[in-house]
Formats: C-alpha cells, structure tokens, sequence
C-alpha cells in the first residue's frame, strides 16, 4: 500500500472513493469492459486500499474512453472515470512515461484524421 | 429563600466521557441558591430518580435542575419524579449537556466549562420557575384517518372496534390502497386480495366507520382532542347514496381508450369507471378529463350522456359540485402510503424506450388475474410469453446522486424473490436473473424465502448491477451488467426487464404536514416523535402514523404499525380530557392596553377581549379593555408575548424573565 | 384661524354637542403653547391659543380625555388626524366620544431655530407671504419662513385629514415629501460611520422620556421600561448600552404603528433626531411589505402582526446597501 | 441577442470543413451572427478531469472570457470543442479552488468566474431559433429520411456540466431531424462511445465500438447518421467497416435550407 | 467573550432554538456526534416567535459577540404560523440594528428543521467563524459586563 501514491489520486481525481457501494453499475456499463484488465469498479477499490501502482502499470489506464458513461451513471456519485485519469496522470507524469511519443506519429496518421485525435491522444498520454 | 437541588447525570459515559461531571455539580453548588449537587451514573434509572425524590423531601427542595441528556428525551421523567415527591413538576429545569455539549464536543475543559455554564442557565431560570396547574381540555371522541391503503383500513377497523367512530378520507375512488394492486405477498404468496378485501367490505360495513373517497383533507386547525378538519368531497359526478355499482354505465360509455390507472396504464378502462370489481366504495365515477360530455366544458350541451341514459337508478349527476365537510376530531392518523418514484432520470434502463422494460408494480398487474392480461404473463409490447427475464434491484434506491432516494427501500429484495419465485413456478421454462448489490432480508422466514428462490426455483442471483438496457430490433433487450463475482461483464438477452424502483412517499405528505404542524424528513417521510421509543407518533401531540407514510414498510410491519397508531390514537379518545400544557399565555390585565396586536397573532383565537372594571390608584373606577387567553385552546407559542409592545403578555415557563435569566447566565 | 376655531369651541360647547374642549394654552414664552383642557365659553376666552408655534398633537390626551363622560373636542391638525386612527384602531380611545375638527396647517414654527439666529425674548410672530415678522421685546425682526419652520413640519407628509366630523377650511391632499432623505444618506454610510453618528446623537440621552412620553403610539398603561417583570426596567441609562436598547426598542414596539408624526424629535430636549429610527423602520416596512402608512385607516393589519409566505428573508439585511 | 461569440476549433479549420463551413452559411440563413474570437487557441481536445492540472484548462478560459468580454454568449459545434468549453465553465464555477488558480494564471483585468453562456450549434437551433421557425425555412425537406442522430459521449455527459438534455433519452437532435422533414431513428447505442479518444491508442477497440454503434443505428433501419463530432464522423467512416452514410448535421441542415446543392439521390 | 492572551478570540454565540425543529435538529446533530465549537450556547424557546428583540439585545448588552435564532423552516411552524412573524421581526430588527452601525455578521437567522442536524452543526460552524472574524462586540454591550 502506498499512501503517497494515494494521496496523490485521491487530491487529483477529487473523488471520495468511500462512497461506493460496490454495486459495480459503473462495470457494468463500460464500453471498454472487455480491454481492461482492471475494472471502474476495481479502480474504485483498489485506491481505497492503496493499490495504485499495480493499477499504474496496466495497460488498462489507456483503455478508458473517458465517456463518462461509470460518472453519470455512478448512483453513488463516485466518478470513477476520474480515478482511472488520476492513476493515468500518476504514471504519465512520471519522467519517461509518456505513453505517447512524438516521433512515433507519422505512421499512425492518415489523411482523414482529425486533428483533435493527435491532440487528444497528447493530452491524455503525455506530460 | 430558593432551595434548589441540582443532579448531574453522567449517563453511563455518554457525558462523563467529555465532561467532568463531579466539577459540573462542584461549580454548581456554588450558585445562588443551590443547598445540593450531586452527579450520578443515570440520573434517569430509578436509583436516580430516588436521589432527587430524596432530595427533594430531604432538603424541601423549591427548585430542581438536572443536567442531563436533552429536555425532549427525560423532562417527563423528572417532572414526574418531582411531582412524586410533592414538588410542583413545573419547577424542574433540564441542563442538556449530552445531545448538546458532551456528544458534539471533545474536549474535557471546554466541554466542561460548557456544561457548568448550561447548568448555570438552568439554575437562573429556576430561580423564577413558578408552580403551573396543567388545565384540561375536552376530546372530541372522533379520529380521523387520512389514506386508504391497508394501513389507513386496518387503524380505522381498530379504532372503530374500540368504539369510537372514525372516518376514513382516500384521494382515490376506492380505498385499497397499493395493496389492492398487489397480485400475491411475501413470504407466504398468499393472494393480497384475498386477504385485503374482506378487510374493506368490514370498514365499509363496519358503523362507526364513515369513508369518503375520492376525497381530500383541504384544512385543518385547531389541537390534540380538539382538530377541526375541512373534508373536500370531490365532484365525482355521481350520486354515491344512488349508485348501486352495477357496471351498466361503464359498458355504455363510449370512451373506452382511457389509461387504466388502477392497472398503471397496461390496458384502457372506460371514462365512467369502477377502478376494479371489489372496490369499496363500489361506486362509479367519471373522469372528467375524458368524458366526452365533461371535456366538453358545457354540461348542458347535448353530448353524449350515454352513462346518465344507461343508469337504471339516475345516480348520474353532471352538475356535481365539489363537497366540503366540516367535522371535530380528537386524533387524527395519517396514512398517506407510498409511490413508486418515476423513472424518467433512469433511461440507461430504458423504462420509457421499452415497453416490455416494466416496474415492478407494473409486474404485479401484468401477473394478476384481474389485471390486463388476466393473469398470464405476457410482454406487454407483443403479447408473448417472455422465456428471460432480468430484475434489476436498487433502481433509484441507496443513491446519493440527485436522481435517486438515499435510503433503502427495504421491500424490494423480498418482492423481487417473490416474483422470481412465481414466475419459476408458474412458467418453468422462463429463465429468471435477479441483478442484486446486497440480499437485504431481515424478517422472520424471509431469508429462508429468499433461499428458497434460489435452492428451490434455481433463480439465477447475480451480484452486480445493470448498466445499460438496450432494446433491439428483434424485440429483445440486450441487458449488460457486471457480474462481480465472476468479474465480466455481461451481455443477457432478454425478454422482459423487471426494474425495482424505489418508492417515495405520496405527493400529498408534504402539503399535508404542513397542514398539521408535523415534521418531515429530508426524504418527506414523517418523523416520528422519538425514533425507537414513540414509533407511531408525530411530535404533534394527537397526529398518528400509520404505513409506509412514516418510511419504506411491507404489509406485516404497515399492519403492525397501523394497529400501533390506532392504539396510541385509543388511548387519547378513551379520555373525557386530556391535560392542557400549562405553559401558555397570560395577560396582566393591569398592563394591558387592550391594543388587540396579540390577537392578531395568535393562530389559534385563544385571546379575547373584555371590558373589565379596574379601580385606578386614584380611587376612580375605569372601564378597560383587556385582553384574556383560553388556556385550554392557546399552545404556548408566544407570538403574542413578542407582539405585545408593553409586556403584559407573558408566557408560563418561557417568562420574559426567565428567558432573560439565561441569557445574563450565559452572558456573564 | 384662531378665531374660527375659538367660535367653533364656543358653538359646539353652547349647543351641547361636547362638554369640554381640549385646545392649547400660552405657557411661560410666547412660543411654548400646550395643550389645555377647557369646560367654558369663558375659560376660552381667556386663555385659548392657536397660533403659528400651536405644534402639540393632541390625540394623545384623548387617551384618557375619551373615557370620560361626555364628548370633548378636538381640534386636529392633518398630522393629527393619523394618530387618532391609529389610536382608534389598538382601541386606546373612544372615537365615539370624540368630537373632531380637522383644521388645515400650513406648517408650525421652531422657536428654536428662530432663537438660533440670535432673536430672543419673542413676543408673536406673525406670517408675510414668505417672510416671517417677529415682534421681540426688543423691537421687530425678520426672516424667511422656511428657515423657521419646525423640521417635522419641512417633511410633511399630508395634509389630508383621515378623520374627522368636520372641517374648518378646505381638505388638503397627500404630499409626496421627501422625508427618507436622511434615512438614505445614512444607509449609504459604512457600518463605522454609521455606528460614530448614532453613538455622537444618543450618548446625548439624558432618558427624560419625553419622547416616550409625547408619542401618541407609546400609550402603554405600563411602559415596559417601567415593568419589573420585563427584565429591562430602568429609569435612566446607566450605560452606552441602555440608550441603544431604551431607543431601539422603543422604535420596535412603534415599527408599524409610527405615524411619523415627529413628535419625538420635536421635545427631545437634546436635539436628537430620534425620528430617523421610526422612519428607518418606515422605510423598511414600505420597501419590504408593502406601502403602509400607519393610521391612514382603522381596520387594516399592522404591518408586524402580519406576513405572507414569501416573505423576504432576515439576510436581506446582509444583501443590500453598505456594509 | 443574435449575435453570439463562435467557437469553431482547430479541427473545423481542417479536416471537419464541413461542419464549419455549414454551420455558419446556415446561421446566417436563420438570421443569427456569429463573430469569431480574435487569436483563439486549440481547446486541447479532451477535458482533463484531475484537479491539479492547470494549464490544459486556460485555452478554453481565455476562449470564454472572450466571449464574456464581447458581451455575448459562446456557441461551439464541435462536441469535443463544446464538451471541454462546458466542462470548464462548470468547473471554474463550482470548484472555487480551480477558479482561484485559474486566474492566477492568466491575470486578467477581472476574474473570470463562470459568467459566459455556452451554446451547443444545436442548442441556439432548440432555444435560440427555435425548430418550429426552422421547420417554417426549410426547402428541401428529408421527407421520407430515416435519420440516426449520433450523439456519441461528448454531447451528453458529464450531465451535470453539459446539462443539454436528457443523458440517457436525449431528443435534441432528434427534434432537429423531425424539424427538417426526416424521420428519427431511436437506437440504443446513439448514447454510448464510439470510442474516438482510443484511434490512435488501440484501433481495434475503435473499430469494435464503432461497429456496434453502426450495426444499433443499422438494426434500426437507418438511412443516414449524422453527428456534430469530428472525430466521431472519422471514426464511424473509416473504422466501424459499416457503409451507412456519415454526416455532419450542419450539412444536412445547409441542404435542407436549401444553402447547398441537394444531394438527395 | 474570552480573549485569552495567546489564544485566539473566542467569541460567545447565543443561539435561541424553537424547540419543535432547531432544538431538535441540534439534539440530532448530538446524536450524530457532529462537532461544532463550544462557543455556541443554546436558549430553548417554544417557538421563534417567542423571541423578544430584547432578548437578543440583552444578549449582546451582556456580552454575546453574536445572536442566532433558528426556527422551523417556513411553513412547517410547530405553530402554523410563528415563524413567519419572526421572519418580519427579525428582518427589521437586523436592519435597524445595521442602520446603527452594528456589524451584520453578528445577527442570523436560519431555518433548521428537526431532521437537519448536519445543517444546524454547519450553520453553527459557519456563524462561529464569521463572528470571530469580526472580533469581540465592541459597539453593543454594556461596559460595565466587559470581562477584563
């Protein structure tokens, strides 16, 4: 357990994770359900118990499509969406963690491909 | 020269833990006055009480002050005990240094110096306690019992089997209530309406028991023994004392698409209808929302009037006009019950999108036998059999996000394995999934029920909760949810969606409580006047609680709770008196002026004016006016004290002086 | 107009209609009238005044004048007329009893302002168009009215009687006066300001209670201030503090009965401007319930015995003017 | 009150022409202005939810203040543009924490605090102009046109800062399909991601997402979909591997007002 | 009023609760053990209405450095009506008590009803505050009461 780490997600994300009922609604409405290894509603719990770092080094931090669907649904008012951020911004923040690198771009584009897509992709994978 | 004791109760730790009681009574017995203070463990048990009985006798005690827990919780007990040992019960002061000081406080010397000065207070305003005589006032040996539902019957039936009469007022054509609409109830499956409608032929058989339907309490004054409520008896367009309830007019109206609202809109009813066979009154009504004739808007126009022409008896009447009836009471019970909540913020579920996504209270018609499909399940979309269905627990219940209610509606998990149960039973090859985040079933065999549901009928329980509810072309439903257990996510293709919502307390609480002076909740559940020692009574002395009013109920606790209430209200109408509270209103009639600014105040008409005859210190003698107060009808609230510009008007136990006491001991 | 009046006493007494008058009397100076109770042709004669300095309100001494036997009269200014509703309206006086004769007033002098312009040992004064002649033991003086017109009398409200059984002259209309002017220049003030004026104008109080006793709504039996039941029975001000509760309360057991009458202000022998408290509380009630103008009639709700259901809140307070 | 600060966004100058370039031809058909800010910046795409970052909310404050300072509300018809906007403005009202920083930051001449009304395009077309006095201009109707309106995640939630209409059973563009003559197609998926953020993260779970949401929108007998989403329109197109038609609502609302060549075959 | 030299001023808040809705919504909050300062000394009254301006000044004349009063929510007067009379009084008291200068923080109303014992705590925490803000009542109180 690291209290630092879940300070640091907790004060970041501005969520009381000791709201949750463990209903696990916010599971059970995820789009992204079957990339993730680690669920909404697990996120929830494992930063209760200060299980961050196992959460930051999943693959399931880049899963979430950040649609809010867990938030407006959350009958608790819990915001997991905003957990999986902050665990997201603990481990990007990290120097060298950038999910994201710059000169692997190129490839990944095609001439159709909004802007907002690049951008996007560097907010939420980069520091 | 005051004598005047003061107790210090250390209520176990529940203060002593925060305060230093032996310095409380230490400090106090340095006061003015005080010849004794003592503290011990509970000043409420009987050992305690006999130290202030003792004391009393004892020391001649004039004053007593114990600082203790709140003066809601033990002035009674104290005021008794002083009575017991021959002092005037009015000359006891309660210092709350639990609810108030230790319990909201941590720190010993401040907690402390807190209580020492609260004591303080109490000690100053003893000092000018005065004797009060409790006067009494007569009861009106009627109740009134507003709701219809199986709590409203079961209160009237007790009430009127003690020998008192009641009268029954229910907003809906029938009375029945929520349980008239149940098919089968937990934990037995008995069939509701066979144990609900006898129970409504009695009341309306029963003479000492009067039931306006389709009626509402528009107004109420007065106070304990002595309500007087106004009674609007809604134009129902027909003649209740002329309508035999045969049914001719509900054929021979030609407005058959009306939403049948007793069956919550799965079929149509006519717009002159019987809401169902058994109801009581059995009498019709026309809704004049659908009527060709009333919608109209001139009843004299030539329109339809099949209804009138089809009624052997000439009950209809399209001129009827609203009713208002006036009647004294000597308690009043309310039984306002409950609704489901609506589902509009709860689309993920999609109850508006799909009609085969239903409440559970719609399941309970969809299954009865007299409901709109005769008893057979079907979808209410194509008619069909449905092969899967999912119920979905704690819809809009346990929320803490706007949408929803933050409690627990406590009945649903017992109905949801009830109607798994039935439905397994019934059609065993419908597969049932019950999507639950805790099995919450507290009650004698009701565990036992819910394990039968799964043991026996093999339901399929799930702990997880749906997260969306799509409907698909094919006419099934695709329901996703989280299976936590399992920790997947899963896709069920089902044929009906059963969603458990909360229930809510009916709209008309809150204007109604507020009509009555009770208190609510947040939740706009009455509260009772003490959480687990006077269940069934509101803080309003003779304003009962029966049913799901008070908070989520089922039928054995309603029933329980009903008879409760009408006990409670028993024992006010058994009285030929009830004693007035002594803290009222006087007026010195040598100060008053006669100005009539109290009267204009005070809400209950307790003050009235005389000419009176005054000798004047000249010897002369004056004709004055003065203002007198009706201790039997004034309740103490002191609005006139305040609106009485040269003090004449004072209130017993919250004296000008008094209340000045505190504040200079506060203060110093 | 003082003989109007006098021959109206006389023929009102002479044909039964009352049995005494209450009217005024000249006092030690020329401008100190008070008001006098007179039972004859005769005693009027002798000693009946109304003149320009004739500013007592009278309705009070009907309090007790009106539970006697017989009918008296008064003569009532517009002003006058107000406080004699409301005196009707708490009952303090039998209107029945009364016999009352509206006459018009054009405004009362301050004898006091005249004197501060250096004119003493005045004899009468008499009203040239908008100069004022005064005859001094020491020779005639001049000045404008308007300097010597009593401040109550500069804010007048109306000069509309609201009651009375008959009148002297013609009826006048309600004014549209100015009287808040005060009131508002203080409400912009901040709060330390505020607070340096009123503690400058009321450390002035030397609790001779003439307003007290002078105003027609203070007509208790018993002054609260006098009650030992009350809990702040004194008889003078012991402290800052006391001067603050006597007057605060003082206009609080007045709000909504207030006719504005200045009286108060009028006899405060320190030059208080005792007033502004009651057109405060005026100002307030007009603004947050409603227009009210306290004795205007006899049967309506005063103002805090009443209420509606969305009435403002008490943090109305914290939301408006200067903190 | 026809005027308003517009907010077309970097993607609208570039790869989403269409949604720009209609969406202004029509406002001005429908007798609204739209006045573009000076030197607007990239909104940044995406809303960073965590309260401790700082910097990515300023563009869309200085955008907002913009707007305040013009005096006029803000209309954006990108979703993503409008979901970043409209979180910020809730944010910067209800976390007076955030809105502290914020304006430490930029320093300007007087706080911002939330005072700027954000419009969806579509939200002016519902309150501003109404769909009845749409419906009156329409020239070429989509009579006959099963339309899916697409809202994807950004439109609708948060709900507590989008406040836009009704998360789970929305009707707004509905409305707007039944104003320009179509006929809605209701479906269960019109709510839910297409996954867009994920493109260039993990194609295939876009592709996943964006064929369910094409195969509800199909199941349900649609002609056309149509969205206010740059990155929704891609990635329905190009990786959902459906050939149901995909266009900006701009466009069909230009062509029903008769602005555009009617392309109706 | 306590000023202790090194300590921070610790104001005296006198709050007068109807014994229907804020006594009991300040019993709840005992019961749910919801802190709030010492400072706050209660005065149970029957009914906001029986509050007397005098009383408050008397309060502060004794040495309160601020006065509550709390009552049911408008509407659900124990009374029927009570508390709308108050909401009149009190309004004009404040006002007036503004008009001569006195701070506006020291003075509140709050409707508190019986089930709202987190608002009563809240508000209690929240009037405590504002009334140490202002430091001690200095321009309504009787010196001779002045605790050296």
């Amino acid at each position: 357990m690291n209290n630092n780490l879940k300070e640091q997600v907790l004060r970041s994300s501005g969520v009381n994770v000791l709201k949750c009922m463990r209903c696990g609604k916010c599971s059970g409405t995820c789009p992204s359900y079957d990339e993730m290894e680690y669920h909404p509603h697990q996120f929830v719990y494992m930063v209760e118990k200060g299980d961050i770092e196992t959460l930051m080094n999943s693959k399931s931090i880049y899963k979430c499509l950040t649609c809010f669907a867990c938030v407006d649904r959350c009958p608790r008012n819990v915001e997991p969406a905003k957990v999986v951020e902050a665990v997201r911004l603990a481990t990007i923040r990290k120097q060298g963690n950038n999910h994201l690198i710059a000169d692997n771009i190129p490839e990944m584009l095609d001439e159709d491909l909004p802007q907002q897509a690049i951008v996007t992709a560097f907010r939420k994978y980069t520091k | 020269m005051q004598r005047i004791g003061v107790f210090v109760c250390h209520c176990g730790t529940n203060i002593a833990a925060t305060v230093d009681v032996k310095a409380v009574a230490e400090a106090l017995s340095h006061e003015p006055g005080v010849v004794i203070s003592q503290e011990y463990q509970y000043m409420c048990s009987e050992a305690g009480q006999n130290l202030v009985k003792d004391a009393i006798k004892e020391y001649g005690l004039t004053g007593v002050v114990v600082c203790s827990c709140s003066p809601r919780m033990h002035e009674n007990t104290f005021r008794k005990a002083a009575a017991a040992a021959g002092l005037n019960p009015y000359l006891v002061e309660i210092a709350n240094i639990r609810e108030q000081c230790s319990w909201i406080h941590k720190e010993i010397a401040t907690a402390t110096e807190k209580a020492v000065i609260l004591g303080k207070a109490a000690v100053a305003k003893v000092h000018l306690n005065t004797p009060l005589t409790a006067g009494e006032s007569p009861v009106a040996k009627r109740a009134l019992v507003i709701g219809g539902g199986i709590a409203g019957i079961q209160t009237a039936l007790d009430i009127a089997e003690a020998g008192f009469e009641v009268d029954i007022v229910e907003k809906e054509a029938t009375i029945g209530g929520k349980m008239a609409q149940i098919d089968k109830t937990f934990p037995t499956l008995d069939c509701a309406a066979c144990i609900l409608t006898p129970k409504m032929v009695e009341a309306s058989q029963n003479e000492k028991i009067t039931i306006h339907s389709y009626s509402e309490v528009s107004a109420v004054k007065g106070f304990v023994g002595n309500f007087t409520a106004t009674i609007k008896k809604k134009k129902r367009f027909v003649d209740e004392t002329k309508c035999t309830g045969c049914g001719l007019c509900t054929e021979a109206c030609p407005m058959k698409k009306v939403p049948n609202a007793f069956n919550l809109g799965l079929n149509n009813r006519s717009a002159i209808y019987i809401p169902f066979a058994q109801a009581v009154p059995k009498v019709a009504t026309i809704d004049p929302n659908y009527c060709l004739k009333l919608r109209k808007g001139d009843v004299n126009d030539k329109v339809c009037g099949k209804c009138a022409e089809a009624c052997t008896v000439g009950a209809i009447n399209y001129h009827q006009q609203d009713e208002y009836i006036e009647q004294k009471y000597g308690a009043i019970v309310v039984a306002t019950g409950f609704n489901p909540i609506k589902l509009d913020k709860y689309d993920e579920f999609a109850y508006n999108q799909c009609p085969d996504v239903v409440t559970s209270l719609e399941l309970e018609r969809l299954m009865n036998a007299a409901g709109p499909n005769g008893g057979t399940l079907l979808r209410p979309s194509d008619k069909t059999h449905p092969h899967k269905i999912v119920f979905v627990q704690c819809v809009g219940s346990r929320c803490d996000d706007s949408k929803g209610k933050p409690y627990c509606s406590k009945i649903c998990c017992m109905y949801t394995a009830k109607h798994a149960m039935l439905i397994r039973e019934k059609y065993p090859d419908t597969e049932v999934y019950v999507f639950y985040i805790d099995v919450r079933t507290p009650g004698k065999n009701f565990d036992e029920f819910y394990r039968r549901a799964v043991e026996q009928y093999n339901v399929h329980y799930i702990k997880g909760m749906v997260g969306k509810v799509t409907p698909k072309a094919d006419g099934t439903i695709d329901v996703q949810a989280s299976d936590l257990l399992s920790n997947e996510q899963l896709h069920i293709d089902a044929d009906m969606v059963v969603l458990a919502t909360a229930i809510e307390p009916d709209q008309t609480a809150r204007p109604l409580a507020t009509m009555l002076t009770t208190q609510m909740d947040t939740n706009d559940f009455f509260t009772e006047a003490h959480a687990k020692l006077r269940p069934v009574e509101s803080a309003t002395a003779g304003i009962f609680l029966s049913g799901a009013c008070q908070g989520p109920k089922d039928i054995p606790e309603t029933v329980a709770q009903a008879s409760a209430a009408a006990s409670k209200a028993i024992g006010l109408l058994v009285k030929d008196s009830i004693t007035c509270n002594p803290c009222v209103a006087h007026s010195n009639e040598l100060m008053c002026n006669g100005c009539s600014a109290c009267e204009k105040v005070c809400p209950y008409g307790a003050i009235t004016y005389q000419d009176k005859e005054f000798r004047m210190p000249d010897r002369t003698i004056a004709i004055r006016r003065v203002a007198g107060v009706n201790p039997a009808v004034c309740q103490g609230c002191g609005a006139c004290t305040v609106a009485c510009p040269s003090g004449a008007m004072d209130l017993n136990g919250f004296s000008n002086s008094q209340i000045m006491a505190e504040v200079d001991a506060i203060c110093k | 107009m003082q003989e109007a009046i006098i021959s109206k006493a006389k023929q009102l007494l002479a044909d039964g209609t009352v049995n005494r008058v209450i009217g005024w009397k000249k006092g030690e100076f020329a401008y100190d009238i008070t008001p006098a109770i007179f039972e004859s042709a005769e005693e009027i004669d002798a000693d009946f005044v109304y003149d320009d300095f004739t500013s007592a309100n009278v309705s009070k001494y009907l309090v007790k004048e009106s539970k006697k036997e017989g009918k008296v009269l008064a003569f009532l200014k517009p002003c006058d007329t107000y406080s004699l509703n409301q005196l009707t309206k708490e009952h303090r006086v039998k209107r029945e009893n009364i016999y009352v004769v509206g006459i018009p007033s054009d405004g009362k002098l301050d004898a006091e302002k005249i004197k501060a312009k250096g004119i003493t040992g005045i004899t009468g004064v008499e009203k040239d168009g908008d100069t004022l002649k005064i005859s001094t033991i020491y020779g005639e003086e001049t000045m404008p009215v308007a300097e010597a017109m009593s401040n109550k009398c500069l804010s007048c409200k109306s000069k509309k009687h609201v009651t009375y059984d008959e009148l002297i002259g013609e009826d006048g209309e309600v004014i549209d006066s100015n009287r808040f002017g005060m009131v508002e220049e203080l409400e912009n003030m901040t709060s330390q300001e505020r607070y340096d004026f009123w503690r400058n104008e009321l450390s002035k109080c030397i609790r001779c209670n003439a307003c007290r006793n002078v105003c027609p709504a203070c007509t208790c039996e018993n002054c609260v201030f006098d009650n030992p039941d009350s809990g702040v029975q004194n008889k003078a001000a012991a402290d800052s503090f006391e001067e603050n509760m006597f007057h605060i309360i003082r206009a609080f057991h007045v709000a909504g009965r207030c006719t504005d009458c200045g009286e108060c202000s009028r006899v405060c022998p320190q030059n208080i401007p005792l007033h502004l408290l009651n057109r405060k509380f005026i100002k307030d009630i007009n603004s947050l319930y409603g227009e009210y103008q306290a004795g205007a009639d006899t049967t309506s709700r005063a103002p805090l015995n009443d209420y509606t259901q969305d009435d403002c809140e008490a943090s109305i307070v914290h939301e408006r003017g200067v903190e | 009150m026809n005027t308003f600060t517009y907010y077309p966004g970097c993607t609208l100058r570039t790869k989403a022409k269409d949604l720009d370039v209609y969406a202004r031809s029509s406002a001005e058909a429908l007798g609204i202005t739209l006045e573009e800010p000076e030197n607007w910046q990239c909104c940044g795409g995406a809303y960073t939810t965590a309260k401790d970052e700082i910097a990515t909310k300023l563009s869309a404050v200085r955008t907002l203040n913009a707007a305040k300072e013009a005096g006029r509300p803000l209309i954006t018809v990108c979703s993503a543009c409008h979901n970043v906007i409209k979180q910020t403005n809730y944010d910067i009202s209800n976390d007076e924490e955030m809105a502290a920083k914020v304006n430490n930051y930029l320093k300007l001449d007087e706080a911002y605090i939330g005072e700027t009304t954000v419009y969806h395009y579509l939200e002016m077309l519902r309150d501003v102009v109404g769909f009845d006095n749409l419906k009156k201009k329409v020239v070429n109707s989509f009579k006959g046109k099963k339309i899916a309106a697409y809202y994807g995640c950004l439109l609708l939630r948060p709900s507590k800062a989008l406040a836009m209409d009704d998360p789970e059973n929305p009707s707004i563009m509905e409305d707007f399909i039944k104003a320009i003559g179509g006929t809605p197609v209701i479906y269960a998926q019109r709510n839910e991601c297409c996954g867009g953020y994920i493109t260039m993260e993990d194609k295939a779970q876009a592709s996943k997402r964006s064929a369910k949401v094409m195969d509800s929108a199909q199941e349900q007998g649609a002609d056309i979909i149509i969205t206010a989403c740059p990155l929704c329109l891609y990635n329905l197109k190009k990786n959902s591997g459906s050939d149901l038609p995909v266009y900006y609502f701009t466009e069909l609302l230009a062509e029903a007002l008769g602005l555009k060549e009617a392309n109706n075959e | 009023m306590q000023v202790n030299e090194n300590k921070e001023f610790q104001p005296l808040i006198v709050a007068f609760c109807c014994n229907w809705c804020s006594y009991a919504g300040a019993d709840l909050s005992g019961t749910n053990r919801l802190n709030y300062p010492t400072n706050v000394k209660i005065i149970r009254v029957p009914c906001s209405c029986r509050v007397n301006p005098m009383f408050i000044l008397r309060a502060f004349q004794k040495g309160a450095d601020g006065v509550i009063l709390c009552g049911c929510h408008p509407g659900d007067c124990h009374y029927t009506s009570g508390n709308y009379f108050t909401r009149r009084r009190m309004t004009l008291l404040f006002s007036m008590l503004d008009f001569l200068g006195i701070e506006r923080d020291r003075t509140r109303v709050e409707w508190v009803s019986a089930a709202e014992g987190a608002k009563f705590a809240a508000t209690m925490n929240e009037f405590t505050e504002a009334v140490k803000k202002l430091g001690p009542n200095r321009r309504l109180e009787d010196l001779r009461c002045r605790k050296q």
